[in-house]
Formats: structure tokens, C-alpha cells, sequence
């Protein structure tokens, strides 16, 4: 385990969640690799504040902003779905494309 | 050392693991495919009475803008553990701090009490 | 190879493979569920990179929402056991490429980038430091997430509750148009007269 | 590494002896409400899990073979790893987590979880609405459980169970903080999914989520649910009562008299306390219930400051 | 034969019986799971040997056969008043007496649990509800995203809801006649959006009630009040434990059905009474729900009217209970909490009235209007079934609600046993 090892498994869990966002045609689905991207990237934050050597807080608070950046997007991409099913009855991220007027 | 108390902890969670795997017995993995109960047994008991389709379909769970809200508010228990530990250390400032936080936080669950959603929908 | 080492490895592996799984199952419970166990890897990870705190409320953050996430999986999908095998992508081969270049390019950062390789300080209290740090200079972020997660509280309760202030959420709105077994329809036709939400046009 | 396997084989000694508890005061309980059939506390639990054992194993038309297998093994693990933070004595303390008071924080949504998925893979009708109904309360008691664990963190500054007891050697919680613990004992109800919370294997569902399993894997999944039980009142042992301090006998006796009050008043409410409705008891738990957490956490704030 | 150890232990267990009722017997059930060598379990999964009481109609055979298949086998059946199946009658198990079920069941197991009974055959062809190999990528018998039979079953197609504006499947299943949470012989068609009820639709009525022998002898002539109004006392008690159980407190509902075996004139609820309302009964699930309208309380008639403040009671115009000053006990609320507060209350007041009625032998004298379990006699015209308006106070109930106002109703028609037949008594 070192740094460069931390690294690579966040980026493969970023390159798999990147995968999923772009090719999912569920907004649910694409809700799910967005999260795995910010899986991999507050596993590389955490990873930079292990070995920083310092042990500077902001790298467990850039974790905790990531953390809060992902509770905020869902809350508000369920929200969202809720709404949109609501209105039309599906959860298809092209039934997203009736908003932009 | 924390290492050593997450090996314990890893060790009882393989071990209970183990165990309740034993326990439980063999699985009956692919029903379709290997000796299993008879069709019959496994039919989704309704007191005689049969389903007209799958249980698993779209599900509507009543209580949905609850667990929205929860997802936000759990958010602030993030900050709530650290909080807790310098709480004493700090002391005042720690107390008036925390009060704010948790005000504007409750004015989103009075907002969310007032438009319905701790209710079954 | 300690074994520090090898669970670092197991996890990491359980991690990606269950993040991988996620995107190829058919069941949508299985799959908010694939994400989770990929979650607690990387928690377990974290753990052992010293981050006690971390590692730990990422369980109970991603528990809760990934249970949320299974139950509006369930709620809002067509097949949601995936009881008919489906594929439901699209640009699969773009979005592929593009998720091993961001590996491959992420990766050349880890390995070839010039990045501090010590560890932290024994004696670093990571619970005590990021407590102080929330009370101290970051208390602005602090007090900010408040603000947002107050705003995002009541976004959600305004755009999903049924029982909206002024009525209901889709009073006006017409039937859907859904063909038995067929996809959704979302055919214009059906524009403007959602005027129960317009106010989630951004 | 002999230290670890010595502390995890007394965990699953203490899991075993407290699912065998478990059974004897529930019994003894029903004893003394006039229930004629609990026959004797002392050798019946012992038929009933050999009853268990030896009754085949049952599965659907089309479960999800996975979850249906694991749910009531990863129940039981996660109420073992419960059971593992709980210190026993000043030197005998299992896993001595910095952070275990945010482990256990995070076992219980953990527990929703897997409780969801044994309702749900059975692919059955009753079980899923017994899997439905209990997340509606799993969400919904985690931040009461949340808020009055983070009440008895506040005057031992510190997340580690093992400080939370020493704070408490001038006062126990249980006085300075006198709503955590009625609060946390619904906690308890709520995560073993016992009687008035008894929202997922209830009656009115045909047993609900464990309706359409029988045999061995039955037998786990109650066993996990007692084992959850005793791993939730030793916690509140630990965080109100005091944990292993009291005088004359040694720490470990103390701690296991303490756990069993806790266990025994959890198990009196089970019976005595008809099922809520989950419906309402999810307005009582955001509107009554976290209010009263909050006041708990400003009353533990406003005592813990010197 | 031979056990092995784990076996004998097992044998020694309270053998877990699912009780199938064919006829409207629960009260009788309920006495017999006083028996601390057998256990009531809710579903036949649990179940080790099935009790089939009363006697099997042809209309029910289909699904008789299904809930027999259910018990995972290898398990036998035990019949009491009624005859054994055809298909199962060769060995078959029948109860004469039912004080004589926990001995009986007790040996069944020892006999199944030893491999000297191989357990009884299914009834039901082991098959899948519809084929479904070979169709589909995997042989999972579905197509497309919805389409085709999956594993042998339809999925639902999305509907309206009846609160919310969201269109999900419903869930659509026939329950019954044999399920421990329904009125024995119920049998229904079940919408349900997520866990609400959306429709509710009475396929085949409960199996009617059958008067006690001392009720029967009260539309014939003069009967003691003492003995009508134990039987009362009793019944009642036994309703308001089915509702305890539904409500999960199965311990104090063991308790009420051991108290309501042995009942002595004057006996005092109270310390019962001060429990349920300590204990939070009169709130639980669905205590505020399933008010009765005036219609609804006028056709079923009894407790139900009367919680709904209709103070007809049949005893006021009887001589017998008008010298022992007989007062109407009288409700406004309708829930079904005030139905079961009134369940305890006019139990408490029977015991008075029979302790009363004692020394000096009080009869009954009128027997054209005689009041009922369930709603009054007039003339002769015995309650009638009520389970239609079903249809309208269940839908909107949360599942656990319906459940409980299905606990608090008595709608099951009341019919006489024919003269000289044993009643419940």
C-alpha cells in the first residue's frame, strides 16, 4: 500500500463511474456512476492527506465537501426524478430533455 | 494501535460470518435449476390466495420525502462526531456554533414537517 | 507483503469489482447494493490509511443512501429485479473509451506525478485535528454546508412532495402517455402543461 | 495476533451465551404475564432452536438466491461486530475503536439494509411489505440513535466507548442525561425490530419478511436478532449505566448486571407495548422523538461544559 | 426408529402447528393454543403439522391444497371436526377431542421428526405456475423490458394512485380463505399501492358463526343470564386477544384467552382494562381508523353500533336483564379502538350481570329479541353478513391499519347450529 497504489484504484473506480454516468440511459444508473466517481475521488483525497506527512485537516475536509457535494446530489437528483416522474411518467435522462425550453 | 483493534474487528466479522453461513445451511442457490422444494411449497403464501404478478415491481414507498430529507440532514452528523470530541476543549464557542448549525437545519425539518413529509404520502 | 498490504489489496479489488458489477446487473436493488459493498471497501481503505473517522462515517453515510437510492431504484424503474434481462445504454462504446482513458490518464498522474510519500504523524489525533479545524479556520465551510444543506432540504421537500403550498404538485398536469410494455412516452405534447414544477427549470 | 483471536473468540462466546439469555428472560418474561406455553425458560429455547434446525429449508419461486442466503448470516455479523465494541471490563475491552460510537452509528443503517434485503429476495408479497414498512423506521430512529450517542461523547470527549465509561465515573449518564436513555431504548427496539417496532416480522404480515423462510436459515436470522439485542443493551450499559464501574465486585460482573436491566426492560416493553403504525410512528419519530434528541444533546452540551 | 440427539431435542419442542380454519372456529383455536405442547405460527413455513379444523367445502379445495403444499415437508395434517380429504385420508390424523390436540400433535412430530411418518404427498402438481423454460436470452421466460411471464409470473403494469400523483404498479393478489390475520373463510381480491390499500374486494364471505348452545337456548326459552352472560364475556375477550395478537402483544393476548377459560361470575377486568390503556393498546396501528358509518354500524349491529353510539342492545327489552337494572354501554368515537375498548368494557359488565343474575337464578324471558355475539335477534332474523362494506372502510388504510380494523369488526354472518347441536360451549 503506498501512495501510487491508493491512486490507482481511485482512478479505476473513477474510470468505471465515468463509464456508467456517460453511458447509462437511466437517470437512477447515472446517478450511481457520478457517485462512483466521487467514490474514487474522496478516496484520493484521503490517500493525499495519508501521505502528505503532514496530516493537514483540509484533506479530511476536502472528503467531508465530497461527501456533502454527494448527499446534496441525490437528495436533489431524487427529488428531481420524483418531480419529473410526476409529471410524465419515466426516469429516462432523455424525459430530462422536456425541461430545457 | 487502531490496526490491531481492526484486525479484532475484522477477525469476529469473518468468524460470525462463518459461523452463520454454517448455520444456515446449504444454500438452495438456483432454485430453476437444482433439486428444490416442489413449485408448490415455493409459491408466495397468501393464505391460499395467489398473486397476479411478481412482488418485485415499481413499489411505492410512502414515506419518500423523508428519506430525501434525512439524506440532507444526515450530512450535518458528518460534522456533528469532531464536534463532539473538541466540544469540551472549546467549550462556548463550540456550543454557539453547533446551535447555529443545528438552527438552520431545523428550520428545514419544521419546513418539511409543515409541508407534509414526515406523513405517509 | 505485510497485511496491511494484502487487505488493502483484497479491498481494492472488491472495490473495483464490485463498482464494475454495478453497470452489469440487471437487478436495481443488486446494484445499489454492488455500490455499497464498493463503498465500504474503499471505507475499509480508508481505515487503514489511518483516516478512523472517515473510513467509519463513510459506512453510515453511504448505508443510508445507498438504501435510498435501492428504494427510488425500485420505486421509478421499469423491471426493477430485473427479471427480464435488459441493456439499458446508450454511446456504451464512447462512454468505455472514455472511462479507460480517464484510468489510464489518472493513473499516469499517480505513478509518474511527483506526489509526498510520507506517512502522517504517529501521534495525529485525525478525529481532534478535524474537529479543531471546523471550529477554527474552516468554520466558514462549516457554517456554509449548513446554509446549502438547509436550501437543499427544502428544494427537495418543494420539488418532490405531493401536497405542494399552492395545491397539488401536478394539478393540471395530463395522464401520461405510456404504451403497456412499451417505453415511456415523452412526446412534446406534453410541454407546458407541467405547471405545477416549473420551478425546477434552471 | 493470539490478543485478537482470544478477544474474538470471547465475543463469540458472549454471542452465544446472549442469544441463549435473550430467550431465557423473554421466556421468564412471559412467565410472569401469564403466558401458560413459554414452558421452562431454562431447557425450552434449547428445543426450540433444535426445532428450528432440523426443519427443512424453504426458498421461492424466483428469489434473489444471493440476498436470500446472506441476509440473515450478514444480520447476525453485523450484530457480532456490534456486540465486539462493547468494553467489558477496563482491560477487557474487544475492539477499542477511537471511533466506535460512529461504528455502531453505522451498524444500524447498515442492519436496515440487510433487513431490507431479507424481505425483499424472497420475491413474496407479505415479506416485501414487511421489508418496506421497516425501512420507513430504520431511517427514521437513526438520528435519535445518532444525537444520544453523541450526548455521552460530549463529557468524554472523545468517540471511544471505553472514555465515554470513564466520563462517567463522577455521575453515570444515565442521571445527567435522563432522556438518553428512554430514547435509546427505542433505539434498541428499533434496530432488533422487537415487538411495538416490530414493524418487518409482524403478525398482521404473516410473519413478514422471515414469512416464506423456515429452518436453519430462521434459526439465524432470530438468533441475529437477539444477539442484536444484547449488543444494543450492552451499548446502553456502556453509554448510561456506567459501564464496568460500580463498587465491591469486579468490572465484568457489574457490566453484565447492567446489560441484563437494559435487556430485561427492552424485552418487558417488547411484550407489554402493542405494534405503532408505522405510518404514525414515523411522524413521531421526526417530529417528537428527534426534538427530544435534540434537547438531550443541548442538555448533555449545557452539563458537560466546565 | 432411531433419532439422532438434535432430533430428540427437537421432538421435545412445542410442535409449531399453522392452523387452517374451515369454519368459524378461531375462538376454539385460541383455547387450544392454551396447550403448552403446541404453538401457533403465523405462517405454514414455520409450520411443522398443519390442524385443519372444521369441514372442508369443495369451493375451497384449490386453495386448501395450497396452503397444505406450503408447509416444507416433510409435515402431516390433523383434522378436527371434519372429514380428512380424500387424497389424504389414508393414515390421516383426526382430533376427537379438542383438549386432545397437544398429545396428538406432540406424537405426529415425534413421528415425523423419527422418519416413521414420511409426511403426507402434495396436493398441487409440482410445476411452475405458467412455463416458463426455454423462452427468452436466458430461459427465464420473459421478453423485452416487461413483457412475457419471468420465472413463471406477470409483472404489473403502472396505475393511478389514489393519494399521490406518482403512477406505480400495484400490487395485486386474492388472499385468503386461509390466512390467521383475516376473518376465517375470508376471501378477497387486494390492491395495494405501495402499502396502502387501494381496493379491496370480498370474493367469498367469512364462514358464518355458529351460536354457543346457551344462545341457541335462548331463542327456544328462558335461559339463565349467568351462563348467556359468561358465554358473552368470553367471546368478547377472545376478540379483543385476536386483535392483541394482530397488534403483536401475542403475550398478553395468551394471557386473555387463558383468563377467558376460566371465568367466574364478578370477576374484575380491571387489572387487564389499566394494562391495555397503560400499554398504549387504544393508539396502536389503526386504532383511530375504520369509523363506521350509520349505515355500516346500523348492519352490523352490537358493539359495533353501540361504539358508534347507537344504543340499541336487545337486553333492554327483556324483563330478566331490566330487573337487574341493564343500562345500554354506549360510545361515540366508531374507531375500532372504541370497539375494542367496548369488547372489554361489556365483557367486565357481562361478569357483573352474570354474578348479578347468581343468587337469586335470573332468567331471560324474552326470545323474540335476543341479543347476539353480534348484532340482535329479531323475530328470529339472525345477523346477516356484513363483509361488503369492507370494500369501502379498508381502502386508504396503511396494510397494519386495515389489519387491525379487520380485528375490531365481527361481520361474519350468524347462523344457528340446527337444535340440540354442540355449540362452542
Amino acid at each position: 500500500m503506498s501512495i501510487i497504489t491508493v491512486q490507482i484504484v481511485a482512478a479505476a473506480l473513477i474510470g468505471i463511474g465515468l463509464y456508467g454516468a456517460l453511458s447509462q440511459q437511466s437517470f437512477v444508473m447515472l446517478m450511481m456512476g457520478l457517485e462512483l466517481i466521487l467514490n474514487g475521488v474522496m478516496l484520493a483525497a484521503v490517500g493525499f492527506w495519508a501521505y502528505s506527512g503532514t496530516g493537514i485537516p483540509e484533506g479530511q475536509l476536502l472528503t467531508i465537501v465530497v461527501m456533502a457535494v454527494m448527499a446534496i446530489e441525490m437528495a436533489l437528483g431524487f427529488a428531481l426524478v420524483v418531480a419529473v416522474y410526476r409529471g410524465k411518467q419515466a426516469d429516462m435522462t432523455e424525459a430530462l430533455e422536456g425541461f430545457k425550453h | 494501535m487502531e490496526l490491531t483493534e481492526l484486525l479484532t474487528l475484522l477477525i469476529i466479522g469473518l468468524l460470525t460470518f462463518a459461523v452463520g453461513l454454517w448455520l444456515s445451511g446449504r444454500p438452495i442457490t438456483k432454485p430453476q435449476y437444482r433439486a428444490a422444494p416442489p413449485w408448490p411449497q415455493r409459491a408466495p403464501f397468501l393464505g391460499g390466495g395467489s398473486p397476479e404478478n411478481h412482488a418485485w415491481n415499481r413499489f411505492h414507498a410512502r414515506y419518500y420525502p423523508m428519506t430525501l430529507l434525512l439524506i440532507a440532514f444526515e450530512m450535518e452528523m458528518m460534522f456533528m462526531y469532531p464536534w463532539a470530541v473538541v466540544y469540551v476543549a472549546e467549550g462556548m464557542k463550540a456550543l454557539v456554533e453547533m446551535g447555529m448549525f443545528l438552527a438552520i437545519l431545523s428550520v428545514g425539518i419544521i419546513y418539511g414537517w409543515r409541508e407534509g413529509a414526515f406523513k405517509w404520502q | 507483503m505485510s497485511f496491511v498490504d494484502l487487505i488493502f489489496l483484497i479491498c481494492g479489488a472488491i472495490a473495483i469489482f464490485s463498482g464494475w458489477r454495478v453497470f452489469c446487473t440487471d437487478s436495481m436493488v443488486r446494484a445499489s447494493f454492488f455500490l455499497l459493498i464498493s463503498f465500504i471497501a474503499v471505507g475499509v481503505i480508508m481505515l487503514l490509511l489511518g483516516a478512523v473517522y472517515l473510513g467509519v462515517a463513510l459506512f453510515f453515510m453511504m448505508a443510508v443512501e445507498m438504501m435510498v437510492m435501492a428504494l427510488f431504484m425500485v420505486m421509478f424503474m421499469m423491471n426493477p429485479a430485473g427479471l427480464n434481462p435488459m441493456k439499458m445504454v446508450h454511446q456504451d462504446k464512447f462512454a468505455a473509451l472514455a472511462g479507460v482513458v480517464a484510468f489510464f490518464a489518472l493513473s499516469a498522474v499517480a505513478v509518474f506525478g511527483d506526489f509526498p510519500d510520507q506517512p502522517r504523524p504517529s501521534d495525529l489525533d485525525p478525529v481532534v485535528t478535524l474537529g479543531k479545524e471546523l471550529l477554527g479556520d474552516s468554520m466558514l465551510v462549516f457554517e456554509s454546508a449548513g446554509v446549502t444543506l438547509l436550501a437543499t432540504m427544502i428544494g427537495v421537500v418543494a420539488m418532490s412532495s405531493h401536497r405542494g403550498r399552492y395545491g397539488d404538485a401536478n394539478a393540471g398536469s395530463r395522464p401520461p402517455g405510456l404504451e403497456p410494455g412499451g417505453m415511456p412516452a415523452f412526446s412534446g405534447d406534453q410541454e407546458g402543461s407541467s405547471g405545477g414544477h416549473h420551478h425546477h427549470h434552471h | 495476533m493470539t490478543a485478537s483471536l482470544t478477544n474474538a473468540l470471547l465475543v463469540m462466546a458472549i454471542l452465544a451465551i446472549g442469544v441463549y439469555l435473550v430467550a431465557i428472560i423473554n421466556r421468564a418474561w412471559a412467565n410472569a404475564l401469564g403466558h401458560s406455553g413459554a414452558g421452562n425458560p431454562f431447557t425450552a429455547p434449547f428445543y426450540s432452536a433444535a426445532s428450528l434446525w432440523v426443519a427443512p429449508a424453504n426458498t421461492t419461486e424466483a428469489p434473489d438466491a444471493m440476498a436470500w442466503h446472506l441476509a440473515p448470516v450478514l444480520y447476525l455479523t453485523l450484530a457480532a461486530m456490534g456486540l465486539a465494541l462493547v468494553p467489558w471490563s477496563q482491560n477487557l475491552v474487544p475492539v477499542d475503536l477511537t471511533t466506535g460510537i460512529v461504528l455502531w452509528g453505522a451498524l444500524e443503517p447498515l442492519a436496515t439494509v440487510v433487513i431490507f434485503l431479507h424481505g425483499w429476495s424472497a420475491n413474496a408479497h407479505l415479506s416485501m411489505l414487511g421489508a418496506y414498512r421497516y425501512v420507513s423506521l430504520g431511517l427514521s430512529y437513526l438520528l435519535v440513535s445518532m444525537f444520544v450517542l453523541i450526548g455521552v461523547a460530549l463529557p468524554a470527549e472523545s468517540l471511544q466507548f471505553s472514555a465515554v465509561v470513564e466520563s462517567q465515573a463522577g455521575l453515570w449518564n444515565v442521571i445527567r442525561q435522563p432522556l438518553g436513555l428512554p430514547l435509546f431504548l427505542l433505539v434498541g427496539l428499533g434496530i432488533s425490530f422487537w415487538g411495538p417496532l416490530n414493524f418487518a416480522d409482524s403478525n398482521d404480515l404473516a410473519g413478514g419478511t422471515s414469512s416464506e423462510s423456515s429452518g436453519r436459515a430462521r434459526l439465524v436470522w432470530q438468533a441475529g436478532r437477539a444477539v442484536m439485542l444484547v449488543a444494543f443493551s450492552a451499548i446502553g450499559a456502556t453509554a448510561f449505566l456506567g459501564g464496568w464501574l460500580g463498587p465491591v465486585l469486579p468490572g465484568f460482573v457489574w457490566m453484565i448486571l447492567k446489560t441484563m436491566v437494559v435487556l430485561a426492560m427492552a424485552l418487558l416493553l417488547g411484550q407489554l407495548i402493542p405494534r405503532f403504525s408505522p405510518d404514525r410512528f414515523l411522524t413521531i419519530a421526526w417530529v417528537l422523538l428527534l426534538p427530544l434528541a435534540f434537547v438531550d444533546l443541548v442538555w448533555a452540551g449545557l452539563e458537560a461544559l466546565p | 426408529m432411531a433419532m439422532n440427539w438434535l432430533r430428540q431435542l427437537a421432538a421435545k419442542a412445542p410442535v409449531p402447528v399453522y392452523p387452517l380454519l374451515a369454519g368459524n372456529l378461531r375462538t376454539d383455536i385460541q383455547t387450544m393454543g392454551l396447550d403448552p405442547r403446541i404453538e401457533w405460527v403465523a405462517s405454514p413455513r414455520h409450520a411443522r403439522v398443519l390442524l385443519v379444523a372444521g369441514e372442508l367445502s369443495p369451493a375451497t379445495d384449490r386453495a386448501f391444497g395450497k396452503v397444505h403444499d406450503q408447509l416444507p415437508g416433510p409435515a402431516a395434517s390433523i383434522w378436527w371436526q371434519g372429514q380428512p380429504l380424500d387424497s389424504l385420508a389414508d393414515g390421516a390424523t383426526i382430533l376427537d377431542k379438542a383438549d386432545d390436540l397437544g398429545r396428538v400433535a406432540h406424537q405426529l412430530q415425534v413421528d415425523l421428526l423419527s422418519g416413521k411418518h414420511r409426511g403426507e404427498p402434495a396436493l398441487c402438481p409440482d410445476e411452475p405456475p405458467e412455463p416458463w423454460q426455454g423462452l427468452g436470452d436466458i430461459g427465464h421466460g420473459g421478453e423485452g423490458m416487461m413483457g412475457g411471464k419471468p420465472y413463471g409470473r406477470s409483472m404489473a403494469m403502472p396505475t393511478d394512485d389514489l393519494r399521490d400523483g406518482l403512477q406505480l404498479d400495484p400490487m395485486a393478489f386474492s388472499l385468503g380463505p386461509f390466512c390467521s390475520f383475516l376473518p376465517p373463510g375470508l376471501e378477497a381480491n387486494v390492491t395495494l399501492h405501495g402499502d396502502v390499500v387501494a381496493s379491496f374486494e370480498v370474493c367469498s364471505t367469512p364462514y358464518p358463526s355458529l351460536l354457543p348452545g346457551v344462545f341457541e337456548k335462548a331463542l327456544e326459552g328462558p335461559v339463565s343470564i349467568t351462563e348467556l352472560e359468561l358465554a358473552r364475556a368470553r367471546h368478547y375477550l377472545h376478540q379483543l386477544g385476536h386483535a392483541l395478537w394482530i397488534n403483536q402483544s401475542g403475550t398478553v393476548a395468551h394471557a386473555v384467552f387463558a383468563k377467558a377459560r376460566s371465568l367466574k361470575p364478578g370477576e374484575s377486568l380491571n387489572k387487564l382494562k389499566k394494562q391495555l390503556i397503560y400499554t398504549g393498546f387504544y393508539r396502536s396501528a389503526g386504532a383511530d381508523k375504520g369509523v363506521l358509518g350509520d349505515s355500516q354500524a346500523l348492519m352490523t349491529g352490537g358493539v359495533a353500533a353501540r361504539a358508534c353510539g347507537r344504543g340499541s342492545d336487545a337486553r333492554v327489552d327483556d324483563d330478566g336483564y331490566r330487573s337487574l337494572g341493564f343500562k345500554p354501554l354506549v360510545m361515540d368515537r366508531g374507531d375500532a379502538a372504541a370497539r375494542w375498548w367496548l369488547w372489554l368494557e361489556e365483557a367486565q359488565r357481562s361478569l357483573q350481570l352474570a354474578h348479578d343474575a347468581g343468587p337469586g337464578h335470573v332468567k331471560t324471558s324474552n326470545t323474540r329479541s335476543v341479543e347476539l355475539l353480534r348484532g340482535a335477534s329479531r323475530d328470529g332474523q339472525l345477523p346477516e353478513d356484513g363483509t361488503a362494506m369492507l370494500e369501502d372502510l379498508l381502502p386508504g388504510l396503511e396494510w397494519s391499519e386495515a389489519m387491525a380494523v379487520l380485528a375490531s369488526l365481527d361481520l361474519s354472518a350468524v347462523q344457528r347450529a340446527g337444535a340440540g347441536a354442540e355449540g362452542t360451549l
